[in-house]
């Protein structure tokens, strides 16, 4: 088995690809043989980060969202970038319960269930540019 | 996504089945708002049972019916948290806000008859 | 629902990839509402093309494949494309049966088989340069 | 994937389960053509009733066990193609090269006893 290996998928920021980007995801990390668990908690992770490329990032309009993945050992890493409007104050924008659209029902609570369900999480984001989420989780090896 | 409803007695039983996500939560919200419109009541029992997926927008659709709910003068609870769906209603401490059973009659008696909630946590 | 989409996903020539390119592009067409057969029908179309880049194509090296696809109403199609070696002489290449590499048991039949589970094909190749295999096919609507 | 091996008299049954690809015809290649050469004996019987995928390079592996186990004076036949499988078996022509059984007792039988196959198509 090679010990590394990667993919790049690039979508559109419509609702519907965001149960394609779920199942993107668990396809390609399943030959780490996760748990069903580790699987549930990549899939909402990644959920998250597209969800937001797709009412945040683009509001209105169609962009597009590339989701980049690596596996390297145990190692799951997957990056979801956009070029939409960017984050301004991105301290603020990772507080649990914040959000910029209360009115849509948002429960600001993305980014905490992005941290949570991960093992690590980095945001890099420039106002009018786009924003880039990395976030990195180890699947712990079967004992068979 | 499948919405079932249910009318017992006069509050409304909200059965999910599938993936409630950004995309779904949506029609979630104007399907359950419009019936609630329609049967003129405002107490609901929302049965999680078929959920194989929540993320964040679910927990978002989730606490907005809540709180039209409440403005209106009525109450609603969960039931049935299933196992894909548990953890994130943890780390976003929904029960803290809304009462959890573990079933449809669970949670019809405590509305009814206002008995104590049986927490999961 | 929109009318068109898009999607592009770039893989590595590594044969695991094979059943992560079919799961992609069922779970892609699946917007469309496809029966079991005509899902079945663009897995294995996929894979033949897929399994081609990887053997073919790359031959003992490592090789991007780039898989992109559209839905445009009911029709799905897709293009398969390598930098690979190319194929010298298109038409012999497509004839059932023949294959360059009899020794692997290879079957001759990849050609065949996505001419007959889609409903076109195209082949563009250059000696040196690559391939592209675009098939597509209509989904047909449900009577519901 | 997954194969399973059982001895039936002197005939090896390989069972298949999953997807039979390019990816998992050379490892079907390998145990089959090794579990032959440990029980030396040369008649088989595919059953590929457990598989739910199989494209040309499943073609091309049961074609080359075919033309081994012929090479080394054995037969072979299949039993038990599934839904998924049998498309492509029938644009390969597959039926005129390789016998094809409802299961592996009239495959059995037909190695044993010479019966006639009962064709599918
Ligand atoms: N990709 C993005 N592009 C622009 N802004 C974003 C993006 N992701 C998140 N944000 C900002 O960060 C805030 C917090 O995000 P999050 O924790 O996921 O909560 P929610 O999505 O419920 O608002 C959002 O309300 C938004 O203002
Ligand atoms: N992507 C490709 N790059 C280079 N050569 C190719 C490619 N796809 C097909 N070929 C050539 O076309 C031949 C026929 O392909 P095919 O019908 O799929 O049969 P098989 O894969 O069993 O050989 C191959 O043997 C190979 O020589």
């Amino acid at each position: 088995m090679s010990s590394s290996t990667f993919m790049k998928l690039e979508i559109e920021s419509r609702s519907e690809n965001e149960a394609f980007a779920r199942v993107v995801a668990a396809a390609f990390v399943s030959r780490l043989d996760p748990t069903l668990e580790e699987i549930s908690d990549i899939k909402t992770a990644v959920s998250e980060a597209v969800t937001n490329a797709i009412i945040h990032a683009y509001e209105d309009r169609i962009g597009v969202i590339v989701i980049s993945a690596r596996l390297e050992g145990n190692r799951f890493t997957v990056e979801v970038a956009d070029e939409g409007v960017g984050i301004i104050d991105l301290e603020k924008a990772r507080e649990p319960l914040y959000t910029s659209k209360p009115e849509l029902d948002r429960s600001g609570m993305g980014f905490t269930i992005m941290e949570n369900f991960m093992d690590e999480l980095t945001v890099r984001s420039a106002p009018g540019e786009g924003t880039v989420v990395t976030m990195s989780k180890e699947i712990r090896p079967k004992i068979s | 996504m499948e919405i079932e409803f249910v009318l017992r007695h006069s509050i409304l039983v909200v059965r999910l089945k599938g993936e409630l996500d950004h995309h779904w939560a949506g029609q979630m919200r104007e399907a359950v708002d419009s019936e609630l419109a329609r049967l003129r009541i405002c107490s609901l029992i929302f049965n999680l049972g078929g959920l194989t997926f929540m993320d964040s927008s679910g927990i978002g659709a989730l606490l907005g019916r809540y709180r039209r709910v409440c403005a209106a003068g009525g109450r609603m609870v969960l039931c049935k948290v299933p196992p894909p769906v548990s953890k994130i209603t943890e780390i976003a401490g929904l029960a803290r806000l809304i009462p959890f059973f573990e079933d449809e009659a669970a949670a019809l008696q405590h509305l009814l008859l206002g008995a104590s909630p049986t927490r999961r946590s």
